[in-house]
């Protein structure tokens, strides 16, 4: 194995331990439970609370994205696992300002469970809670609604961010992070397994030199395994998947998200980035604004994800307006 | 016949103290099962929610069933998370509901307490047989088991047949094609693979046929 | 190898193509040479341009932090390798503004060689370049002027960068970029290899289950290897080089970075981050600001280096002074 | 003797056309010895440079040697860049430059391009011989070429002297510490492995003897 921890299984509490003393000017733990990340700022007079939450694995989703004008909360799972419905409801306390709050996640079962849970006992105390599941993973499903949340986590959740920052109300809140989830499309490549830290192991087997298109954020088998093809072919590969699935057209304004899942180097997905470029370019769909770099992992995975989501006036303004969190700040 | 046949509280507990190192032996291979056709981690979720079962087993003992086992089922709900804590959390709970307190129950009420906590899978998880989760295992099983009682089978001998249907479920997963769960989205790659959620399942079962005496 | 690249000798040029495109809100190519990376913004009116760089393959550093308020220009070369002479000198010709130029780069033969022919033929033209190089791998070498740049790049390009923004000459800029390096201390581990795009093999060799106290961010080798152990063990080593190098007292306020050397998770960085705030505690020594995350890399190498740099009022003030880049923003 | 003995600008040509192949032959060679004490580049950074100058050679062709090899050391020195490209880069602008804008040269003068080149690598690199560096092939080398002229050896066996002498010592560098250069501060662990500069040094060196006749 060749990951820096302790003991497997205190990895999530060690990380949440670090992580709130590092970034301590942004965060805290939530004092009734060490499993909510809270911010600061929180509760937001006169704000909805943004809470968004699930496994643990893929940093800096989702506790990165607490801050200002970004996530209240983050409700933090096992590894690759949903965090549990208790947690999903201490969020709701930790954040709650009297306009409700919107729970934001990845459309994965356990963790629908969970939440579903979480928003019940929320129910029960009187306390309106929304729930928008992101459903970006072109190749997880036939179904717009089974399919799984993926990078594009990343865009929906600052959109619904800065919407709620903005004052709206949890129904404008809500319809803003639907509509950035129903223009968000993402697919990704690994050229690698990720280390589970309990086992030491890779949470599936896959061999130096082969490629798997398609492949979840859990590890979640993609479309097909395939020698290692050059980047612009891997590249090229993705979009032919991403944009008839909208479809993302001539005319169209997007933003792009070129992710690393984990171990794979700047350089790599500025290589990707460029083709990804050039495709648009030769579509004539307009790149307003760019993303590349580790915004939703899975540990130390080597690969790549491509996300483009289709703007409009609304979702451009949201998307630019000024957040600061751990590990996202627009100024 | 089957109201004679008590289980009390001493075999419950020990059940769950096989269970706890069930799991922690087979923690390997259930998450190896699940590299296969999920993310690699339902070994790694059931040790961490059992290890505090363990820690906190001692605590609970002098109370009811019911008491014993919401505790369990609430360890579950929120140490494990994922898709098997709040499916096996609610299991627990509604399992113990069923023993309505008591310090035992007979083989009647022990049939409830398994008929209420697979319920709960359902109507937690939404799956159905033949969608390649644990219910494969647990539904038939039951079915099976409520089979036995029907005609009358012996207590240890009916139990016998709750694992066996649930066993032989649990293998009808490997030729399937996945419909809920993170193996949803496998397609036919899943096919050829044991469910992990099954095979815990048969697990459990197998803890309490093992103490059954 | 597991890389997502086309022809290993197009690496650079079309990382740059890619990342000038990304990040085009921040940055150009200059037109009169494809390695030097420019700010949008340069040249700065009244202020002292600030030039970093060196190898590829250390993403974010150089590129990454040039943008408004940080450096101006990013020289940029092959792998693991300087930049040429010329570049660094069209970088001079590209930001100055009349006030002279600072060169900030790490401390290694080939960049002193290249980046002092540039300061000499920006001489013949009759304009000042001040150099400043970084030296904060306290196990590189006894003598400090022997000693390598590692992740403290970023604390003494930081410094520079803000005060130059808030417009002191380059004389006095020299002197906070030079006091930053003087209280700046670093030193690393890798737990694994880079790959080498080219050769498509490891640029050395490391079994897994193995590490490397000390080791370099091109991979030159470190003070000991051995097995693997646990994260804290690991901290506590490095901390017991860095700490009485300065030496960091009791009373003392530090900076601190825990670096991802690439492909270490944000996991494993913050449960390193916990040990090295527990030891700082421990010793009185107070945290002021801390940074965790990938700041300085080797490409897809594993592994983690802690840097701590002493502070004063100004340096302080210094560090908090709001940047923007692509990868560094403060609000 | 030595003024009859003219090198023109074919065997020049000749010469880096050889470099050229040999360090595209060498490139992993080069890196394998670069990753044992440096960072694993040297065959690389060199082969970036050489296929520049493969590229541009004819168009430099018709211009006399100076021209031709400032060339050669200016895209070095641009394309290469770290410690090889100003180091290789100088060597071959002043090699030229003692070339006083000829077509041809005669031995003696052939002796004063080495003597420049190598020289202008000491002003650079500021290394002293047994520190780890090329120069630890080259100075030995040219005071080996020196000394064999002076002693009026036929023109080809001085320079197999040179490239002997050269050889010997880049050799040498093997058990030594390394004093410049990345190697410097691996201590005692860069002991047992030859300096890649000095083995590329000496490549080049024997590229100047094949082509001699
Ligand atoms: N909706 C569902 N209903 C019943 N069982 C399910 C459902 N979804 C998943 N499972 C079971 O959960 C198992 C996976 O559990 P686990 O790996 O612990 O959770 P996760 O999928 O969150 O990683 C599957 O093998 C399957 O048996
Ligand atoms: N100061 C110096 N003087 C002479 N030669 C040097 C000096 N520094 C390094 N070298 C030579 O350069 C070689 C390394 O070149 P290369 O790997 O291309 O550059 P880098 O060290 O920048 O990666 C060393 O093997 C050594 O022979
Ligand atoms: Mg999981
Ligand atoms: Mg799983
Ligand atoms: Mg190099
Ligand atoms: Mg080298």
């Amino acid at each position: 194995m060749r990951r820096l921890i302790n003991d497997p299984y205190d990895v999530v509490e060690e990380m949440l331990e670090g992580f709130c003393k590092a970034h301590s000017k942004y965060v805290h733990l939530y004092e009734n439970d060490g499993r909510v990340v809270v911010s600061n700022l929180a509760p937001v007079k006169g704000k909805v609370g943004i809470i968004i939450g699930g496994g643990s694995g893929h940093e800096p989703l989702f506790l990165g994205y607490v801050g200002e004008n970004f996530a209240d909360a983050a409700v933090i799972g096992n590894i690759n696992t949903s965090p549990s419905p208790e947690s999903c409801y201490n969020a709701v306390k930790a954040v709650d300002a009297g306009k409700g709050c919107l729970y934001l996640y990845g459309n994965y079962a356990g963790d629908v469970m969970n939440f579903d849970m979480g928003a019940e006992m929320a129910a029960e105390e009187g306390i309106r809670v929304e729930t928008v599941r992101v459903t970006d993973d072109v190749c997880s499903s036939k179904n717009i609604e089974d399919r799984r949340g993926v990078a594009g986590d990343f865009f929906v959740f600052k959109v619904a961010g800065a919407k709620a920052a903005m004052g709206a109300d949890l129904d404008e809140v809500k319809a803003a992070a639907e509509k950035a989830n129903a223009n968000t499309r993402s697919m990704g490549v690994a050229l690698s397994s990720a280390t589970h830290p309990a086992t030491g192991k890779p949470i599936f087997e896959m061999e130096e030199g082969d490629m798997e298109i398609g492949m979840g954020i859990h590890g979640e088998p993609g479309v097909r395994r395939d020698k290692l093809q050059k980047a612009d072919k891997v590249v090229e590969e993705i979009m032919s998947y991403i944009i008839p699935d909208l479809p993302f057209i001539t005319g169209d304004e997007v933003a792009v998200l070129v992710n690393s899942l984990g171990s794979t180097p700047l350089m790599d997905l500025h290589i990707c980035y460029r083709k990804v470029a050039m495709i648009l370019e030769e579509k004539g769909i307009k790149i307003y604004r760019s993303f590349v770099g580790p915004y939703a992992t899975t540990m130390d995975m080597i690969g790549m994800s491509i996300t483009l989501m289709k703007l409009d006036d609304e979702l451009k303004q949201l998307l630019d307006y000024p957040c600061s969190t751990p590990y996202f700040t627009i100024k | 016949m089957y109201d004679d046949f008590i289980l009390d509280k001493d075999y419950f507990i020990k059940v769950v103290e096989d269970i706890i190192n069930l799991i922690e032996e087979q923690r390997d291979y259930l998450t190896d099962l699940d590299s296969a056709i999920g993310d690699g981690d339902h070994g790694f979720n059931l040790s961490i929610g059992f290890r505090e079962v363990k820690k906190n087993l001692k605590d609970w003992q002098d109370k009811d069933l019911t008491f014993i086992f919401k505790k369990v089922g609430m360890t579950l709900l929120s140490k494990v998370g994922g898709a098997s804590g709040p499916l096996y959390g609610s299991f627990f709970i509604k399992f113990g509901e069923a023993a309505q307190t008591k310090n035992e129950v007979n083989f009647k009420e022990f049939y409830n307490m398994f008929k209420a906590g697979i319920e709960a899978i359902e109507f937690r998880g939404k799956a159905k047989v033949g969608e390649k989760t644990m219910l494969d295992a647990l539904k038939p099983g039951l079915d099976a088991f409520k089979d036995a009682i029907e005609n009358d089978l012996e207590p240890k001998q009916a139990f016998e047949k709750f694992v066996e249907a649930a066993k032989k479920g649990a293998e009808s997963t490997i030729p399937l094609v996945a419909k809920k769960g993170r193996a949803m989205r496998l397609g036919e790659r899943a096919i050829g693979h044991l469910d992990p959620g099954a095979a815990s399942s048969v697990m459990i079962l197998e803890a309490f046929l093992k103490n059954m005496t």
